[in-house]
């Protein structure tokens, strides 16, 4: 399945990647992804091994359990630092 | 009019807030005997002389985030009409980063629901400040002290049963 | 600039709040992130078709307490600037009838510091209303609940010993 | 000694009067002088005796029993509905 990966402040930086797509085995979780994107290598190893990053699914705030789906949107970030 | 929905709006132009007032006020009639306006600036710091903010956000996510923001408060506290503006891109010490409007019949009500639109916007809008200084660039970190604030509104909301509709 | 006096204003022409908070602004300064406007309006009410709102005022006494509360206020909660304007005379229904502006390095000492303000003022401050309606004149009896709300503030004060004349 | 007595509001116009000046005698508190005030008969009596009123002296509230000097400003007047 397609997943569509986004990456943002810091870490969009860190990356030097703001957008992905993704072929991804169906029945991933989030944390399957994580692993699938961190066994690269740096500096993506160490940047999505970052404890406060968080994750979005299709633009709602998700935890690492969550099951994807076909075509979902992930999103990884930091705490966010607006207003 | 309490079926109005909030006003969202992301922009990288400067922020008016006078013609938004004027806005809220219309949107919320005459019944609204009190409006509160929260404006956010750019501020000075003093540990290096800042020379400019730099907003980025997750567009799609931060419009639908600020409207679920602003549709529970105005569900809550019965208020009117609420307006969330928010800037992004380049900005300068002095602009508005951000303004949020809430109208009521009574103070209260609109005192209470901006404090809460506020903290949680600073806690969980997908929105990331860098400052650009004569010492370089940095991403702004994250405050415990906002995630507090936030906590105020989780712990007085009604429980949620994770039960079948929610 | 903590030392910067309240602005306090009673008027009988329309408030102009883009300049009221533009002044605001200016006083404060570049270490100001958080700016908070109250606005109180003439609402429409049900009972009766209110056709004016006629407000008077003890003059003098007027202004110096409002400048007590504005400076009590600043103390209290650091904030950096204070304005409290007051309408006074005949107004409509959607007129501006006060304006309470508060600036702050942070955002929760200014809503603080404005609730504060606007709960003292209306408990505190020698102004009376009258409606005008299609059912005659009437003064508007004060509310138990406004008084409630001047409570908070005073039990967080430092006790006052009621002492000879209390 | 001279006292300037001001009215306002619902009490100045069942009363029919704005303000005034009068003659005390040394030593009144705020009281004495409102018994002198009722002792004119309606509609003084039954508006001073309203248990809500409130009371400014010098523009500063105060109560039944301070002491009242050459001068003073004494301000009656119902609770306040500004705002």
């Amino acid at each position: 399945m397609r997943l569509h990966v986004k990456y943002f402040a810091r870490l969009r930086e860190h990356l030097a990647c703001a957008e992905e797509v993704l072929d991804a085995a169906q029945g991933w979780t989030v944390r399957d992804l994580l692993k699938h994107i961190a066994a690269r290598g740096e500096p993506w190893a160490s940047q999505l091994r970052d404890p406060v990053l968080l994750v979005a699914v299709n633009q709602s705030m998700s935890t690492l359990e969550a099951n994807l789906h076909e075509g979902d949107e992930v999103a990884f970030f930091p705490p966010v630092t607006g207003g | 009019m309490q079926d109005l929905r909030p006003r969202v709006r992301i922009q990288s132009e400067a922020i008016d807030m006078a013609s938004e007032d004027a806005l809220l006020a219309t949107a919320a009639g005459p019944a609204a005997g009190a409006r509160v306006g929260f404006s956010g600036q750019v501020r000075a710091t003093h540990e290096a002389s800042l020379e400019a903010l730099w907003l980025e956000h997750y567009p799609g996510m931060t419009e639908r985030l600020l409207l679920e923001i602003g549709e529970e408060a105005q569900r809550r506290w019965s208020v009117l009409a609420v307006t969330i503006v928010h800037r992004v891109g380049l900005m300068q010490v002095g602009d508005l980063i951000v303004w949020v409007g809430v109208a009521s019949a009574h103070r209260q009500e609109a005192l209470t629901a901006c404090a809460c639109i506020m903290d949680r916007l600073k806690t969980e809008a997908p929105f990331w400040k860098k400052e650009i200084s004569s010492a370089g660039e940095s991403w702004v970190e994250a405050r415990a002290s906002d995630e507090r604030a936030r906590q105020r509104w989780v712990q007085e909301a009604p429980a949620r049963r994770p039960g079948a509709s929610d």
